[in-house]
């Protein structure tokens, strides 16, 4: 399938995801699984909010596959990132890598989920158990209170 | 001259909206931005930020056309 | 489920592997899939056949898992290795992961595949297409011909 | 003293069988290796190999019991 970034609103499936990392030639697969957790610093979460400015977000996120497939010797990468409402435990973004050997598997499944949570316009909203919401930081610090408000 | 400006996350709740359009007299988008993080209280000074322009990442300094769709982006917290 | 290791001679349910992997508590999971290759060494391979000291094996693969849980903060861990005749594509190895936060649950997967390949005692044998077959070393080279032949 | 060996992987190929029971005089497992070795004409020096003893790892040079089950095993490549 080689090498695809997605936004999806419905929940993913990812054995059809894997589906398409099958290659012959591969003797490994790595895959990254996100999942929304059911605390954050120390608050309990509730579910969240996933908002993405779609367009420049599916452009930077191909650039990002793109570039892992230039960078290591592999197969297939593919990163889907869900957006809008999720719960707990649901799948928030799924990485998955097919490669001849398994050092550049773990090695692209790796830096594309840091690249893709550090450049991708995708932002997570909390919502909080009592009744309270927010936009977080890319170190999960809530904005309202973060370091950045000044 | 006429900008669209579209807010996510944090800027969109301080703007109270997800997109307007503006007329505006600023030259580039840092001007841009301190018009606007002035008029809504946006919670970021401008280096936290990144901005784009009509769908790719742009620079602070890039001249503004009439017309043009500009985002500015807050830290982003995907994955 | 905690941390556990099988061997298995029937083709393995991933999804099924997966969601014991599960938390309310974990934001990453990490897995990796080894999958028989079409050639080794230049040579075509048609199917390949693991063979395992079973009881050794179980407890070498349950020692790794284990020791995985306390080097590293994970919540799950598990691995499946098949044995017997695999044919090329098929999954031959799953190793998954399940942690609070990412570096450890790449470190962990990377680690217990790296521990099952040096020390569970599994050997396999590769059956080529012009008809022979052999064992195979760690580094994949045949035993026939190898550098241990002597 | 009575011994069962259980062959895997090149050990079996050179041994023609999976499994044998031997009436041996061997002291230790090093001891049992270089008679088999010599016997069988296996491809391997010991120090590439790990024993077993009874399904748990043992030391070269653990004393043998009448009974035991003895398990060379070849370098090992599964994954």
């Amino acid at each position: 399938m080689g090498h695809r970034f997605e936004l999806c609103e419905a929940p993913l499936d990812v054995a059809a995801l894997a589906r398409g990392l099958a290659s012959a030639s591969a003797g490994a697969c790595v895959s990254f699984e996100g999942w929304v957790r059911e605390r954050n610093a120390g608050r309990a979460v509730q579910r969240l909010a996933y908002q993405a400015y779609a367009p420049l977000a599916r452009s930077e996120g191909q650039r990002i596959v793109d570039a892992a497939a230039a960078r290591f010797a592999i197969e297939h990468a593919a990163c889907v990132h869900r957006v809008g409402l999720l719960e707990i435990g649901e799948l928030a973004v799924w990485v998955g890598v097919s490669a001849g050997h398994r050092d550049a598997a773990f090695a692209a499944c790796r830096w594309i989920i840091d690249e893709v949570k550090a450049h991708v316009p995708i932002w997570k909203n909390e919502h909080y158990s009592d009744g309270e919401s927010g936009w977080l930081h890319p170190d999960n610090t809530p904005v309202q209170q973060g370091p950045s408000l000044r | 001259m006429r900008l669209t400006l579209r807010y996510f996350a944090a800027l969109g709740d301080a703007a109270g909206c997800s997109e307007e359009t503006v007329d505006i007299d600023a030259i580039d988008p840092r001007a841009l931005y301190a018009e606007l993080a002035a008029r809504h209280r946006f919670p970021f000074a401008p280096e936290r930020l990144r901005v784009a322009v009509n769908g790719a990442f742009a620079a602070w300094e890039q001249r503004l056309q009439d017309g043009d769709e500009i985002v500015f982006l807050p830290p982003v917290s995907g994955g």
